[in-house]
């Protein structure tokens, strides 16, 4: 296990939907790998595109935003407005050479303990894939 | 001109050569080409190949759909049975790489390769689909009307179900054969129990004789129910079982209900005044001259 | 508790113990089958709606709700030797109702697929293979047929591997992957 | 991060009996916390919540004079408000304190990865830690609360709500969208398991809510719009123009001792005839009508969809001139405090099970139409019938869980909760009114929970009710004699079962009301998984949404009967009377701020606020510069402006882009690695 690499994943999460889905995920006992650390803030709404940079120059491995459907957000809309920057986000991480697929957006219910679970799979998953940001490596 | 590759299967050409013969002939007159699938084998049979070893019936089922592929033409065909092999195989095989990889390991022994290029259609729904034929022109075809017998249609089990791997919606009481009978003139009749199985299928016509033709038996009392004067189906196996069944259920049960069955295509053929004998009505079991006199 | 044991072998036949117990139970069965029917096998609640729409079920005593049973608890041995396994038409019925979106009739199929590795399996079936195997066609033509064939002015045999031999020994490759034929040919020489 | 204090935080890590300490190695994180910069102090605890617990909070501060607190236990949702008051105890500004989720996020989906947990466990610390040190002195702002509760949907619950909070000297408006109260318990016949009247023992609530003075009433009423927040809700609705004036409205109108009376002269020369959906469209009504005779108000409708305006009407009402063909919506808007939703339920569309038959054969019928068939205000009156002919059925089968319990995708996932119980109360009836009758009950299982349930079972099956245990395969009609074939398996005999009955009845599986979601998203309500609305916690707070001041009643929030229906109706009302009594209620301090130095007044976060608090306002330096102002009351707190603005001139308080980053660094920089 401590040999084996470890990928550091940060998720930032809506109060509302992702995180109260994430605590519905602890309570029904659903496994899924122990690398995201989630940050949680009242809605994806205030996540400014420069913490998702910040992550990356400081080498997060992956990144993900997880926030309410569209039309369920506790703020009205603070979730669509964030997927429009999100967009930008990929674009930005492609100019910077990295893989965009280590940024991902999702949406994840108050109710969807289980998708929560798939989400966090995947993400580690894909990223396992990638392999060590390029820019963590840099830095060792 | 909608050309596809015509699957024959077995039981249609080995036994009933009129629905292939019929169908060639009456598909032509509505702007369907059928294009012989050389080469074609048994589909195979989904009861016995499928209760020995699904992956035999996957990878045989596959070359079917290899043979099309390379003619770059969709499938169809007038076989249930062979509905059930063929489109469940092609698209099982679609959306499972896992399996589609397994198969084509065994194609690759013979030099072939599933890519799932290709659709498979079973040619009823052919004549149905307003994009490809339509009743209307089905209507515009019929030469002959088969006036004054009632018709009772049978759908057959593998054509419609699983519901969730076809596109044919309900079925519980689908009525869109029973359209394509009336448009040839003739009155489609409802009776009990009308979406049960002919009793044939899953080997067990050759495991056990006397239930599956108890099971065609309830069928034949359901039918005599409501008078009708002719069967009509989409599946030559599920024919055999009705055409042939009746003589064994005659000789197991001793009733006899002496009750015409045409495959939908037969039926067509007529109404497009092709003669019996173009049809070789000749070679079923129970005698269609009754219903023929009073069709044509 | 030990296993009574009496002289007379039919008293233990008579008086044998018909408890379940969880020793009957083979999980790599249920899995099996999970596997080869890839439906969810393990997940059925015993409604009966199956066995309601079964069109054997009223002729027979073949509960395909029993298999089902059978499948969850891992009872191999109970569904594949008993001869009901092969009385199901494959009709579909059942999998269109099933409420718990199982197909019960590809459970069948797959149990089928095992009683096969047992050499459990009605001859008719192996009488199949070895028609395909040599001809390519399950119902293959006769002379009767050959000769209407003509009369309706199609060729006496069909443009199928009936008229095109030549693509017979790839379907025997594909048999002989799976060593069916060769199977099949010994259960009939067992006999 | 505005006082430059140096930061003094202290750690204390949650057991939480074994479901932490099971899979995280506690101590091992305890020891840890120690080295991390900024912590004075890190402690251990069974369960930190207990009152022992939380006094080491309070000690510690004083002890270590602590700048903020840190508890990795359970989640914020869960304990945050317990540990905040231990803050403030111990003499803090309860926002210094800051919370590691690492049992619902952690140990409870890690369970058998200690080593990868306690991993997470030490950054979920560290990363709280990082906010602790950052964390500063916030007061919550308090506003006032409008004296007035508002009740939407007026079915059983809506009612019973409604009365309490009125009761409870609360000015209620009750909204409902139908022209009369009393909901589907008003459609039902008899209620199980004590058979008193449904009409009679609801009846009496419907004039209550009618003339008690703290309710106003407002049927044919839809909600239109949803502004403000608890305390201060601003809610539009529209009233439907009715084409029918109350007496009071005539009044209003200058028409002294006019209005509508009910007396029904118009309905009587009305030409139109239309279903009334009441009775399952099982009975006629004109274009100008009553439900039926109890209801409340007792006002006619006009269906203007169906109304050819013929004018007929207004002559039969002649000189009490109620009816004005002309009438148009009114939008009314309305200020409450607190709103509780009670929009109940529908049933499914069980024609879509196309093996059962309904709709394509006349007598497949379903439960609700059997109560209106057995009502004696019914369409019959009471006397129940088959469709097709109207004999009286003798054999009458019951299919249960039809399309509850169902995962195929064409039906419901969940069980509706009180078919069995009035399948059993239909066999009673059935075996009441018609002797000789035989009732078969199709099901799967016989969920009879609920308190002198279980013996109404004994008693139905002792009345000789006949059970079959198994699901109905599919339904076929006797084409001449129009019986029906109910064909399943009798699965404890092992048999395939064909029974013929004269009559089917289908228990169908409930699902939320069409205007469901509309409501729901106009309060910011979410939904769970099966439709229904997603109350705040299952076990903890079953009438509460996430949303604060807004509360559920009732069906809309998962299927129940009348008794359960009732208690939550009246655990919504205390709710909801809470913060109205108090008159004030605390709104979290997470305002955005201006910072006015860094604004370039670009203005762009003005839109993005989606409740219009933010404006561009003259700066009051002389300067002439504009910079974005907040209104706090309007600020909800959801950040957007603050993730956007470029100047990065927009603090969101508890959630500073300082603290944010911190968090970052923390997790990816700092600690082992």
């Amino acid at each position: 296990m401590t040999d084996e690499w470890n990928p550091k994943i940060l998720a930032i999460i809506c109060n509302w939907c992702s995180y109260a889905g994430a605590d519905l995920a602890g309570g029904g006992r659903i496994q899924y790998p122990p690398d995201v650390r989630a940050i949680r803030v009242m809605c994806t709404g205030r996540i400014d595109m420069l913490f998702i940079m910040k992550a990356f120059a400081d080498g997060a491995d992956g990144v993900l935003v997880s926030g309410c459907h569209f039309g369920d957000c506790h703020y009205l809309a603070g979730n669509f407005k964030a997927a429009k920057r999100m967009f930008m986000v990929k674009s930005v991480l492609r100019n910077l050479g990295l893989e965009d697929k280590r940024f991902r957006m999702t949406f994840v219910s108050a109710s969807e303990g289980a998708k929560w679970a798939t989400v966090i799979e995947d993400v580690v998953k894909t990223v396992k894939e990638l392999g060590p940001s390029p820019i963590a490596e840099h830095q060792k | 001109m909608h050309e596809y590759a015509f699957f024959l299967g077995c039981i249609a050409p080995n036994r009933y050569p009129g629905c292939e013969a019929a169908a060639i002939k009456t598909s032509e007159k509505v702007g369907i080409k059928l294009l012989p699938l050389k080469g074609g084998s048994c589909c195979p049979a989904p009861g016995a190949f499928g209760s020995i070893d699904l992956a035999v019936w996957y990878a045989m089922a596959a070359r079917n759909v290899c043979l099309a592929e390379e003619m770059k033409k969709d499938i169809t065909l007038i076989c249930n049975g062979c509905y059930k092999s063929i489109y469940e195989v092609n698209h099982i095989l679609k959306h499972n790489d896992d399996l589609k990889d397994k198969v084509n390991e065994v194609l690759a022994e013979i030099d072939m390769e599933f890519k799932g290029s290709q659709d498979v259609w079973h040619l009823a729904e052919l004549y149905y689909d307003p994009k490809i034929c339509g009743v209307q022109k089905i209507r515009d075809s019929v030469t002959t009307p088969l006036t004054g017998a009632k018709v009772a249609v049978h759908y057959g089990c593998h054509l419609m179900k699983p519901q969730k791997e076809r596109h044919f919606g309900d079925t519980e009481n689908p009525m869109w054969l029973e359209e394509l009978v009336d448009a040839l003139g003739c009155e489609s009749v409802q009776y009990r129990n009308k979406m049960q199985c002919c009793g044939a299928g899953g080997g067990v016509r050759g495991y056990d004789l006397t239930h599956s033709l108890d099971i065609t038996n309830e069928k034949m009392i359901n039918l005599q129910e409501v008078g009708a004067d002719a069967l009509t189906e989409v599946c030559p196996f599920c024919q055999l079982q009705y055409d042939r069944g009746q003589v064994e259920i005659q000789e197991t049960f001793g009733v006899s209900y002496n009750l015409p069955v045409l495959h939908y295509n037969e039926l067509l053929g007529l109404a497009q005044g092709m003669s019996p004998q173009d049809l070789a009505l000749d070679l079923h079991a129970i005698d269609c001259t009754p219903f023929l006199k009073k069709v044509l | 508790m030990a296993a009574k044991k009496y002289d007379d072998p039919e008293l233990n036949a008579k008086l044998g113990n018909r408890r379940y117990h969880t020793t009957d139970t083979n999980p790599e069965f249920t899995q099996n089958v999970l596997d080869i029917s890839r439906t969810i096998a393990n997940m059925c609640y015993q409604c009966g709606t199956c066995t309601g729409s079964c069109p054997s079920a009223p002729r027979s005593s073949y509960r395909i709700r029993l298999f089902m049973r059978r499948a969850v608890l891992g009872l191999e041995d109970e569904a594949l030797t008993d001869p009901d396994l092969w009385l199901c038409t494959t009709c579909y019925s059942c999998t269109d109702r099933c409420p718990r979106g199982i197909a019960p009739t590809d459970v069948i199929m797959a149990m089928r697929n095992l009683a096969f590795k047992r050499d459990i399996i009605p001859r008719n079936f192996l009488k199949t293979v070895q028609l395909i195997y040599k001809t390519g066609h399950g119902v293959p033509n006769n002379d009767v047929n050959r000769a209407a064939r003509v009369k309706l002015g199609l060729d006496a045999d069909p443009p199928t591997t009936h008229s095109y031999p030549e693509f017979i020994p790839g379907i025997q490759k594909i048999i002989d992957h799976f060593d069916m034929k060769q199977n099949a040919d010994r259960i009939l020489e067992g006999e | 991060m505005a006082d430059k204090e140096e930061p003094r935080v202290g750690v204390f890590v949650c057991h939480c009996g074994t479901n932490i300490a099971g899979s995280i190695d506690v101590m091992d994180v305890v020891e840890f916390a120690k080295t991390i910069p900024g912590v004075a102090h890190a402690d251990q605890y069974q369960y930190m919540c207990s009152t022992p617990g939380q006094g080491k909070i309070v000690e510690a501060i004083k002890e270590h004079n602590l700048t903020g607190i840190v508890v990795a236990a359970c989640s914020p949702r869960l304990h945050e408000p317990t540990f905040r008051v231990a803050t403030k105890e111990g003499g803090l500004n309860p926002f210094r304190f800051e919370m590691a989720n690492i049992r619902e996020q952690n140990s409870w989906v890690h369970m058998h990865d200690k080593e990868g947990a306690t991993r997470k466990a030490k950054d979920n610390v560290r990363i709280a830690v990082a906010k602790a040190c950052l964390l500063e002195d916030l007061i919550p702002k308090t506003v006032p609360v409008e004296h007035a509760a508002m009740v939407i949907g007026a079915g059983v619950g809506g009612i019973q709500a409604s009365l309490d909070l009125a009761s409870a000297g609360i000015k209620t408006y009750l909204i409902e969208k139908l022209p009369t109260v009393g909901g589907r318990m008003s459609q039902l016949d008899k209620t199980f398991p004590t058979l008193d009247c449904s009409q009679c023992i609801l009846t009496p609530k419907m004039v209550d809510v009618g003339r008690h003075p703290n309710i106003e009433l407002m049927t044919y009423t839809e909600i239109e719009k949803v502004e403000g927040y608890i305390g201060n809700f601003d809610i539009t609705v529209r009233k439907k123009a009715r084409g029918v004036l109350s007496p009071d409205e005539a009044t209003a109108r200058g028409i002294i001792g006019g209005g509508c009376n009910g007396c029904g002269d118009c309905s009587e020369v009305c030409p139109v005839i239309k279903p009334n959906p009441f009775e399952m469209g099982m009975a006629p009504r004109k274009a100008i009508y009553i439900y039926h005779a109890q209801v409340m108000p007792l006002l006619y409708t006009i269906d203007f969809d169906a109304c050819v305006k013929c004018g007929l009407c207004i002559e039969a009402c002649g000189e009490k001139k109620a009816i004005d063909l002309e009438m148009e919506d009114e939008l009314i808007t309305l200020k409450i405090g607190t709103a509780i939703i009670a929009t109940g339920f529908n049933l499914m569309p069980i024609e879509n099970k196309r093996e059962w038959g309904y709709k394509q054969f006349d007598n497949v019928i379903t439960g609700l139409e059997f109560e209106r068939l057995i009502c004696a205000s019914g369409p019959t009156s009471g006397h129940l019938i088959r469709p097709s002919d109207g004999e009286t059925p003798k054999t009458i089968g019951f299919i249960l869980c039809a399309g509850s319990r169902d995962n195929t995708g064409n039906g419901k996932p969940y069980c509706s909760r009180f078919c069995c119980m009035y399948s059993l109360k239909h066999a009673h009836q059935i075996m009441e009114k018609i002797p000789g009758a035989k009732v078969y009950l199709f099901y799967m299982d016989i969920r009879s929970f609920g308190k002198m349930y279980e013996e109404f079972y004994y008693r139905i099956q002792s009345e000789g009710a006949k059970f079959i245990r198994g699901r109905v395969a599919n339904v076929l009609e006797d084409p001449i004699t129009r019986n029906l074939h109910v064909f399943g398996e009798d699965t404890l005999l092992g048999r395939p079962v064909d029974i013929e009955c004269d009559l089917v009845v289908l228990a169908a599986a409930v699902q939320p009301v069409d205007e469901e979601d509309v409501i729901r998203k106009h309060f910011g309500v979410s939904k769970s998984q099966d439709g229904w609305m997603l109350e705040a916690h299952p076990k903890l707070n079953p009438c509460g949404t996430t949303t604060a001041g807004v509360f559920l009643a009732g069906v809309c929030q998962g299927p129940k009967d009348i008794p359960d229906t009732v208690a939550q109706a009246e655990g919504a009302a205390s709710a909801a009377s809470i913060p109205i009594h108090i008159g004030q209620v605390e709104l979290e301090p997470y305002f955005a701020q201006c910072m006015e130095d860094l604004c370039a007044g670009c203005g762009m976060c003005i839109d993005l606020c989606p409740y219009q608090a933010l404006a561009l306002v003259d700066r009051n330096d002389g300067s002439g510069r504009k910079v974005m102002n907040v209104t706090e009351a309007k600020c909800k707190g959801c950040g957007t402006c603050g993730g956007f603005c470029p100047g990065g001139a927009i603090k969101m308080q508890h959630f500073t882009t300082p603290q944010i980053v911190a968090q970052i660094d923390a997790f990816l920089c700092g600690g082992e690695q």
